[in-house]
């Protein structure tokens, strides 16, 4: 069977990349789609849903949802670039780790453990507060440099057993250049982890982003959806009953990173099989009244199909 | 086709078939998968074993040995389902029971007093994190429950020395052992209770030869002693050959032939069976021609109608390719001989079998 | 024996691994595992030679050193007669042109991401060149996987071209194992387990596949196994590992049904044996107490490493590490038995098959 | 619950506790009235032990100060030299008497230690003369005599022993004030009351000052009632906190003489233009500002002078009484084609041709700064100039932009003071001018015009009030017509309180003084406390 | 005892790198303490102050880095911390004790609960797979994801401001004074209680997820089916075998995971207005209080790679593979 097509099978996969492809819309289209400027001032100051505002305004009276809308962009992007760069960190630290061995191997992952140790939302806050302009972008790099660690601990543990693996002798024993062996034999292994690797990334970087903008580390011009926090909190919007400000937002988060866990859920169920095959049939199993167990086999004595 | 010329002549079968059956496995059908298109693995299987035999069960990988032995015993993991079929079990009390509709209470009682099971991956089959007392204790324990724990490591202790390990090997992890030794110690565990079978799933496959060998014979003289009934599991034919009473020849889901072990190795009558026997070559005598079997093992999740050997068999009929055939007595109505080949059931005539299968 | 210079031969081959995982700069390895200690092998055009012994006895790991995939930590390995110096990527290449492996599990040996073409064309290209000195390309790189694919019975090669490894059964995996290594035309083929994963009816195929190829295309086979009978089926000459170190070799016949060493004379005993019911051979050797477990290799005791094990073992056996003897021409065994010492131990000479042969045979 | 009213404990005394909330975070124990951010001065509780020389009522600046710890302060004709009358018969917490040699010995400090000098008096002599202090000083302090008041007092007989008064945490502290230190927590610390105060006995019997860790957690203390008092920018305060309990909760924000400006650069375009000074000046509506930015909390800036009005009410000049802002585009516009500027479809063009674009920049997370920005950008607009709101970081605006000019535009706040000159001198005192790109520390705006100079720097020399009156309308002239920064809004201080236990506050009604906890006028607050009746 | 040896050697030069990217990284960047002193009082403080601040933080002297490096090496070695520029001359030390107890109590406890309740939820997850239980999944993926400042944001203005049951800031009864008394205890934990509940709520669901998956990925290991096979009770089998061992790969990312744990905390500490280091180390970065940050960085990272040590240690009593084997 073509693993696509079974990644795509799994209803929690399907229901997460639909999710993701609703915000990525959002984030290309945004500001075509608000239906006001974000920063437009108006004289309905902090008014609730309404036909004119579906989302609300807040104490300027700027569309929430437009904000919301615009700010998808900036989440998104970064959760992208951080999740870009650390996963390339992360591959070049972890393959090369796992695939050099020896000292080289050594000294890369206690370079990746000590990252892992090292807390990283205070040493992210400690650098991004630091930064001369600490943008968006500049967020995501410093999300990015310090959090492939796990990526590339779990990637040199893959690498490792890859290495040692027949076909990568097997290609070594022909001949084969060790750039060739690391690219063209081991890295296509390593997509499934790559990808979850980069899943996780996104979603922490996402995390990390909208706290930084949260505690006003990052600058709060930048449409995302922690600016909106951070002005609804600032501006007590909880103490003013204003739960149209605080909680679109916050749920927008947690939904993107739900469907990220879920993306996340599909690969780890095509890396691990173990996880795949009941969860497919839950419902039909319940119908039928069987109850899967390990240990006691299931007797249904019914009509052969 | 090939023919050797090992033997003309049966040897005596070394046990006549006992009357008592221990184990009974009467139809058993078993699916993978839960969706609408699982596969049938095995389609309504029936085996006996009886009283202090050693069942041989052979076939090539694949083919559903592990699948049966779990299912008899209802061990199988999802997505397994068993769909149809009973196991009628005899306790040592006695008493007939159909493991299969025994609640789950009974069916834990049962299990380990009455029916042990050493598996495959018996390497993987202790628990890396408990000292092989604990392990060995806790089995006995949850079946004795009266049995103090000074008592049960007793026990314990004695079972490792019955499988020639030193009883100070009770306070190692499983990671300390070596391959051979956490082999005997899944089987002393198998024995704690002196259970009336000990089904066995390719118990040496990982082990090597001298290892092998050892492991079994200690089996076979504690059956002796014990006097419990073995089902043992391997797709070595020739091992087989030599330490079964019977030997039930399995192929695609289905038994396709079951004998005295003597008579499977110097006469099979399913092609298959013939094909396996002349596929390793033997270590000692003379050197004979060895053809195979050619073709590949079917995919059981979409099986052809008709004998599932069909399309690897030299002496395909018609019929074969249409009717699936039925494990039943060969037209000569050999004692304690089944068989499911057109070739053999459907009452042709001797002239038109060919040679091998003739004997 | 050797009528002519081995293709490939070593000596006194020996690997030592560190043990206990990585090793700390600046200090010598604390211990190692003696491998693979001081073995002697020739490989001869259109000849198999089998290397049997138990798991752990070392066999892989003289493939692997003969395939230069690891390095050697001592003794010399000749391709025609010249010693065989692989630094650097052009040598080493140049060498597996020469001397191609084929590893145990051909379910782990291919690459599960690649479809067939990506896995040969790749071994076409590294070893072979265009009639006009380039790489190998077009119309020319699509023959010759043809050719390929044919000589290892996979046709029509359209059929298994495009295929991915999961979708192919074991057997034909293990034949796109061999097809790669046949890609570089080479004269030696070491040949790691090729069927212990497979199926008892495919393994045949695979058998006289190779068989073929030796007697077709005329290159030396090493078959390592730990199937002694398969040994004798397939192969010209026998070794026997034990330890690391060579036991007894000598042509499989002989050595499978008289063999010398009284460790082979227990492998040939323990091995399963249809034609021996009563299990003779076995019981005459394991009443002699031979059960135990192979020694340890990490600093191995001076003598015999058989010698713990050995019923007929004495002072000497424990004492001093024996030579490989030639008993008879063609035929040497490594035990003191067969030496002409006074102090030498007595092993009579036992003999597993030839005397029931009658029972069995027709 | 505990959140909700728990504040309010009888103690042994019979009254109630008074919680100060404070949204400074976490303390350290720290009891100095000298060290900056020292827990004492951060949750305020310095000012109910230590007590200043005289009391100030800065909710009216222009008021006289009433004698406190000093009988009285006299200065000479150019207030180069103070002579101090301590009051008699203040005892220290500890029992000593407090002598003329204390106030002495205090003001000495700070001469000695530069780092204790943070009002930066130029001290020259100080000498005690019987039963006074006289002070002496390098310059005229006529501007700064409140610095000089507001000096809190320590006993010698306990700081002469201390080796380093900047950095000693002062573990006992010792004050002349009406209360005394009873325990401290890194959430709190707990005052109970002399019974031997000079002043007589407070009618609170204890205060607890709690820290919050911010503004937030602080409004949720308030609008509960966990704290009675504390000050912190509350947004939509009428809904958020005075709502809660109309009746008990007040907020008062006190003006002084302090505002909010926005620092044009005067030296780079558009705003070397005095002509498009003048037309943003008229086009901003200091209404909306402060409705929408503040929550209505500053009171809008009224009079043309920026002078904060009532505080400012005596210091305005005749020239501009009366003379209010207004928003007039029309008028702008003509102002603005009659300096050459012309109009490309909406876009406002320089007399050079040029399109006129500019960038506003306050700290990023500023809140009401950067909405009035907004606002301020839309207001241009209507110019058709064209600006932008660029939050910055807080750290490179205060390290690079500020005070190196680089900006084109924006809001600053101006020192407060007893007269007009700190507010108009931190905008327009050629005195600071440095070139662009050299940190400055006032007058960011680099403006330069030598008639504003001279009559900041007489006023501040001034021996007579008609001088003094005379440069002041020289500076509104020039601050008026040359429109060197845009006022936007008065800095009051604000404080919140809750009139549940206790009355006597600070208010519109009685502003007596400012209402905030943290300052020198906490002592004079808490002694006009009373309980509430019921 | 080499791997012991092996991973103290680790944490050893993983706190060297510690101390020395905490010393650099404040030092490489712009800004000083100074002027975000005087941003942070907003014009209370006179600007011709300035001086006199910077005379008193010893900032006007110029010592080279390297110096520096030196100088605070001596210092660590002595147990000095320097003086904080915020709480000014309060030691760093002073501060870092009175803060670290509460965030290491307030975290240890929400993360050991939300561990514990986690991997038991999660171990019945995966036991029961395939049934109703999977519903739950969805569910912990959207808690998994919620930001931890939302949730504590939104469980104040639930039950602190508008039910009133929980005070809404501060880690004990303002009114009190910390003692080992019942009354005290009782306020800690009254007070510490939501907090808790949301490290607790927003943290369960990972380790949920993370013991399910291990749970279906051991409940198919042989030893799982032999312990079935020998008849033992559902719950010896459940507890002893799978989960005894699924819980392995959970101890390990404990450990790694409290590094997260402790970022989650520095939010909460703000949401919640507790003292704790999070908070500190926070308000140090915005003062660019050097010495502080320094400090409590230091101790967060020690903390947590002592947190680790002990998981370690914790993982090799609970899988004695790891104590013969080398790594
Ligand atoms: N979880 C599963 N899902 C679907 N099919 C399965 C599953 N497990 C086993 N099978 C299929 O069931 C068939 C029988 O498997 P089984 O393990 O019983 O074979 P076996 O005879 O024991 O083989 P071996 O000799 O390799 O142990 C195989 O074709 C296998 O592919
Ligand atoms: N890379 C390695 N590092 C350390 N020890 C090794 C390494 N490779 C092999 N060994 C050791 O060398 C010995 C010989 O191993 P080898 O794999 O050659 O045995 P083998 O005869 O091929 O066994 P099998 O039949 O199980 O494949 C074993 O004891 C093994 O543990
Ligand atoms: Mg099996
Ligand atoms: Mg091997
Ligand atoms: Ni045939």
């Amino acid at each position: 069977m073509n693993n696509q097509l079974m990644f795509l099978r799994n209803g929690k996969v399907t229901a997460g990349l639909v999710i993701l492809g609703f915000f990525t819309l959002l984030a290309l289209l945004g500001p075509w789609v608000a239906p006001y400027d974000p920063n437009q001032v108006s004289d309905a100051l902090l008014s609730p849903p309404s036909a004119a505002h579906w989302l609300g305004t807040d104490h300027t009276g700027r569309d929430i949802l437009s904000q919301l809308v615009v700010g998808t962009r900036g989440v998104l992007v970064v959760g992208l670039v951080a999740g870009v760069s650390a996963t390339v960190v992360g591959v070049l630290v972890g393959v090369t780790a796992g695939f050099v061995g020896g000292v080289g191997d050594e000294s890369l992952s206690a370079l990746s453990n000590m990252f892992l140790v090292i807390p990283q939302l205070p040493l992210i806050i400690l650098i991004a507060a630091q930064l001369p302009s600490a943008g968006g972008l500049t967020v995501a790099l410093v999300i990015g440099a310090t959090g492939w660690a796990w990526g590339a601990r779990v990637l040199r543990a893959q690498t490792l057993s890859l290495r040692k693996r027949d076909f990568v002798e097997a290609a070594r024993a022909n001949g084969e250049r060790t750039w060739r062996l690391v690219l063209v034999e081991v890295m296509p292994n390593l997509t499934a982890v790559i990808a979850s690797g980069f899943v996780g990334t996104v979603t922490f970087a996402v995390l990390s982003q909208v706290t930084l903008s949260f505690i006003g580390i990052t600058p709060v011009s930048e449409w995302n959806w922690g600016t909106i926090l951070f002005w609804a909190q600032n501006n007590l919007a909880l103490q003013r009953g204003a739960w149209w400000w605080f909680v679109p937002a916050g749920a927008c988060i947690a939904l993107l990173g739900m469907a990220l866990t879920l993306v996340n859920f599909g690969i780890d169920e095509i890396v691990n099989p173990r996880l795949r095959s009941t969860g497919l049939h839950a419902r039909s199993l319940r119908r039928r009244g069987i109850r899967p167990r390990v240990g006691f086999t299931p007797v249904v004595r019914e009509a052969r199909s | 086709m090939s023919q050797t010329d090992t033997s003309t002549q049966a040897g005596t079968p070394t046990a006549a078939v006992p009357a008592e059956p221990v184990l009974e496995i009467r139809d058993l059908s078993v699916d993978y998968g839960f969706g609408d298109d699982p596969t049938h693995v095995l389609r309504e299987v029936s085996l006996t074993l009886h009283r202090g035999e050693v069942l041989g069960l052979a076939g090539e990988s694949g083919c559903g040995k592990s699948t049966l032995a779990y299912a008899a015993t209802r061990l199988l993991s999802p997505p397994g389902l068993i769909t149809g079929g009973e196991v009628w079990l005899t306790g040592r009390d006695g008493k007939r029971a159909d493991l299969l509709s025994l609640s789950d209470a009974e069916l834990r009682a049962a299990r380990w007093r009455d029916i042990a099971i050493v598996f495959q991956g018996a390497m993987s089959s202790l628990n890396p994190v408990f000292r092989v007392e604990r392990q060995l204790v806790d089995g006995i324990l949850a079946h004795r429950p009266g049995m103090r724990r000074a008592e049960a490591t007793e026990r314990a202790a004695e079972l490792l020395r019955l499988v020639g390990i030193s009883a100070d090997r009770l306070r190692s992890y499983p990671h300390q052992l070596s391959g051979g030794m956490r082999q005997r110690v899944m089987i002393a565990m198998a024995l704690a209770l002196e259970p009336q079978v000990l089904i066995m799933d390719e118990p040496t496959t990982a082990l090597d030869v001298v290892m092998q060998r050892q492991i079994l014979e200690q089996v076979m003289e504690l059956r002796e002693r014990l006097g419990f009934s073995v089902v043992l599991i391997t797709h070595d034919v020739s091992l087989l050959v030599e330490v079964a009473d019977r030997i039930a020849v399995m192929y695609a889901g289905e038994i396709v032939e079951t004998a005295v072990a003597r008579d499977v190795y110097t006469k099979p009558r399913h092609p298959y069976s013939a094909g396996l026997l002349g596929s390793f070559p033997p270590l000692h005598g003379p050197r004979r021609e060895l053809t195979g079997i050619p073709g590949s093992p079917p995919d059981l999740s979409k099986r052809p109608p008709g004998c599932p050997f069909a399309p690897r068999c030299a002496h395909a009929m018609d019929v074969c390719r249409t009717e699936l055939p039925v494990l039943g007595r060969t037209a000569q109505a050999e004692e304690g001989r089944l068989v499911a080949c057109h070739l053999h059931t459907s009452g042709l005539v001797d002239g038109v079998l060919p040679g091998l299968l003739a004997r | 024996m050797s009528q002519s210079t081995p293709v490939l031969a070593a000596h006194g081959l020996t690997k030592h691994f560190r043990a206990g995982g990585r090793r700390i700069a600046g200090r010598p390895p604390a211990r190692a595992i003696h491998a693979v200690d001081g073995v002697d092998l020739e490989l001869h055009r259109g000849q198999v030679l089998a290397v049997v012994g138990e798991s752990g006895s070392g066999k892989s790991t003289v493939a692997r050193l003969l395939a230069g995939l690891i390095p050697i930590t001592d003794g010399r390995v000749l391709l025609d007669g010249a010693e065989v110096r692989v630094r650097g990527r052009r040598a080493f290449r140049a060498y597996v042109r020469r001397v191609q492996m084929i590893f145990q599990d051909p379910f782990a040996s291919i690459n599960p991401v690649h479809p067939v073409r990506h896995t040969l064309t790749r071994a076409l290209r590294l070893h072979r060149r265009q009639s006009t000195g380039g790489t190998l390309r077009g119309a020319e790189l699509e023959e010759a996987l043809t050719e390929l694919l044919e000589r290892v019975h996979l046709t029509p090669a359209e059929r298994y071209v495009d295929k991915y490894p999961h979708e192919l059964s074991g057997g034909q995996r293990q034949r796109i194992a061999i097809a790669r290594a046949l890609a570089a035309d080479p004269e030696v083929l070491l040949a790691d387990e090729p069927v212990s994963m497979l199926d008892v009816s495919i393994r045949l195929g695979i058998l006289n596949l190779l068989a073929d190829l030796r007697d077709r295309l005329g290159i030396a086979v090493l078959y390592i196994t730990h199937d002694i009978a398969s040994a004798r089926y397939f192969a010209d000459r026998t070794t026997v590992l034990y330890a690391g170190q060579v036991m007894e070799t000598g042509d499989s016949e002989s050595v499978t049904q008289e063999p010398l060493h009284p460790y082979t004379r227990l492998l040939v005993a323990s091995a399963p044996d249809p034609d021996d019911l009563a299990g003779a051979g076995a019981a005459a050797v394991r009443d002699q107490g031979t059960g135990g477990e192979p020694p340890s290799l990490v600093d191995p005791p001076p003598g015999c490493r058989f010698a713990p094990r050995c019923p007929y073992a004495r002072d000497l056996c424990r004492r001093e590490t024996p030579e490989l003897i030639e008993v008879t021409p063609g035929r040497s065994a490594a035990c003191w038995g067969y030496s002409d010492r006074e102090d030498r131990p007595e092993v009579g000479r036992v003999s597993t098959g030839s005397t029931r042969g009658g029972e069995a045979g027709a | 619950g505990g959140g909700g009213g728990g504040g309010t404990t009888e103690t042994e005394g019979g009254g109630e506790t008074l919680t100060v909330g404070m949204p400074n975070g976490v303390q350290t124990e720290n009891h100095s009235p000298f060290a900056t951010g020292s827990s004492a001065l951060s949750l305020g509780y310095a000012f109910v032990i230590y007590e200043p020389l005289m009391m100030r009522n800065q909710a009216r600046p222009s008021e006289e100060p009433s004698p406190w710890l000093a009988e009285s302060v006299e200065w000479n004709e150019d207030f180069t030299e103070a002579v101090i009358t301590p009051r008699e018969g203040v005892t220290w917490s500890d029992g000593e008497e407090f002598t003329a040699d204390d106030v002495a010995f205090s003001i000495q400090l700070r001469k000695d230690f530069e780092a204790l000098n943070t009002g930066a008096l130029p001290y020259d002599t100080i000498e005690t003369d019987g039963g006074t202090v006289t002070v002496t000083f390098t310059a005229g302090q006529f501007v700064n005599q409140a610095k000089l008041y507001d000096l809190v007092m320590v006993p010698e007989h306990v700081w002469a022993d201390i080796e380093d008064p900047t950095t000693d945490t002062n573990p006992d502290p010792v004050g002349t004030g009406p209360y005394t230190l009873k325990s401290w927590t890194p959430q709190a610390a707990t005052v109970v009351a002399r019974d031997d105060y000079w002043g007589g006995e407070p009618a609170v019997p204890e205060i607890r000052y709690s820290s919050y860790n911010d503004n937030n957690a602080l409004t949720t203390a308030l609008t509960t009632g966990e704290a009675q008092w504390g000050w912190t920018f509350i947004a939509d305060f009428e809904n958020v906190y005075i709502a809660q309990d109309p009746e008990h909760y007040h907020q008062y924000a006190a003006g002084g003489l302090g505002i909010d400006v926005l620092y044009l650069n005067n030296e780079t375009k558009p705003f070397d233009d005095k002509a498009f000074r003048q037309a943003l000046n008229m086009v901003i509506d200091r209404q909306e500002l402060v409705d929408v930015a503040t929550s209505g909390v500053n009171p809008a800036l009224t009079s043309v002078t920026g002078l904060p009005l009532p505080a400012g009410e005596e210091f305005l000049a005749e020239e501009y009484a009366g003379e209010e802002f207004e928003v007039d585009v029309e008028g702008a516009r003509a102002l603005l084609e009659d300096a050459g500027y012309t109009w490309e479809g909406e876009k406002l063009v320089d007399p050079d041709g040029e399109e006129v674009t500019f960038e506003l920049v306050n700290p990023a997370g500023w809140n009401d700064y950067l909405t009035a920005l907004d606002l301020i950008k839309n207001s241009a607009a209507e110019l058709g100039a064209t600006a932008e709101v660029n939050p910055v970081n807080q750290d490179g605006w205060f390290a690079d932009i500020i005070p190196g000019g680089d900006f084109q535009a924006t809001l600053h706040w101006t020192d407060g003071g007893a007269t007009p000159w700190d507010m108009y001198s931190d905008i327009m005192d050629g005195a600071h001018y440095k070139k662009l790109g050299e940190p400055a520390t006032w007058n960011f705006g680099r403006f330069q015009n030598e008639d504003a100079t001279r009559a900041l720097a007489d006023y501040a020399a001034a021996a007579d009030d008609a001088t003094r009156t005379e440069s002041l309308a020289t500076i509104q002239e020039v601050f008026v017509e040359e429109v060197p920064g845009i006022a936007i809004w008065t800095r009051p201080a604000t404080a919140q309180y809750s009139t549940q236990n206790y009355v006597g506050w600070p208010s519109e009604e009685d502003p007596y003084n400012q209402p905030q906890p943290t300052g020198v006028q906490a002592a004079q607050i808490l002694m006009n406390l009373e309980p509430a009746d019921g | 005892m080499r791997f012991l040896l092996r991973r103290v050697v680790f944490y050893a030069l993983t706190a060297w790198a510690a101390i020395t990217i905490n010393f650099f990284i404040p030092r490489m960047l712009p800004g000083d303490p100074v002027t975000a002193l005087l941003g942070r009082m907003q014009g209370r403080i006179d600007s011709r102050a300035e001086n006199s601040l910077r005379v008193l933080f010893g900032l006007d002297q110029d010592t080279s880095l390297w110096q520096q490096y030196v100088d605070y090496w001596g210092l660590l070695l002595r147990g000095d911390l320097g003086l904080s520029f915020t709480h000014f001359p309060t030691p760093v030390a002073d501060i870092v004790s009175q803060s670290l107890p509460w965030t290491v109590g307030l975290v240890g406890v929400a993360t050991v609960i939300a561990f514990v309740i986690g991997s038991l939820i999660g171990t019945f997850l995966g036991w029961r797979r395939g049934t109703w239980a999977d519903g739950l999944l969805p569910a912990a993926t959207f808690f998994q994801a919620v930001p931890y400042f939302w949730l504590g944001l939104i469980t104040i203005a639930v039950f602190s401001v508008n039910l009133g049951w929980f005070p809404s800031s501060g880690s004990y009864d303002r009114g009190m004074v910390p003692a080992f008394t019942g009354e005290f205890i009782g306020s800690v934990v009254y007070y510490g209680f939501l907090p808790a509940l949301t490290v607790v709520l927003s943290s369960v669901a990972g380790w949920v997820l993370g013991m399910r998956n291990m749970m279906v990925t051991v409940s198919s290991e042989d030893y799982v089916t032999v312990a079935h096979a020998k008849g033992l009770p559902e719950r010896q089998v459940m507890f002893g075998y799978a989960a005894r061992n699924a819980v392995l790969p959970q101890v390990s990312s404990f450990a790694l995971s409290l590094g997260f744990v402790v970022g989650g905390t520095l939010i909460m500490e703000m949401v919640f207005s507790y003292q704790g280091i999070g908070y500190t180390l926070f308000q140090a970065v915005s003062t660019h209080d050097y010495p502080l940050m320094q400090g409590c960085f230091l101790v967060i990272t020690l903390s947590v790679l002592v947190a680790n040590m002990v998981a370690d240690l914790a993982y090799a009593l609970l899988d004695p593979r790891t104590r013969t084997e080398d790594r």
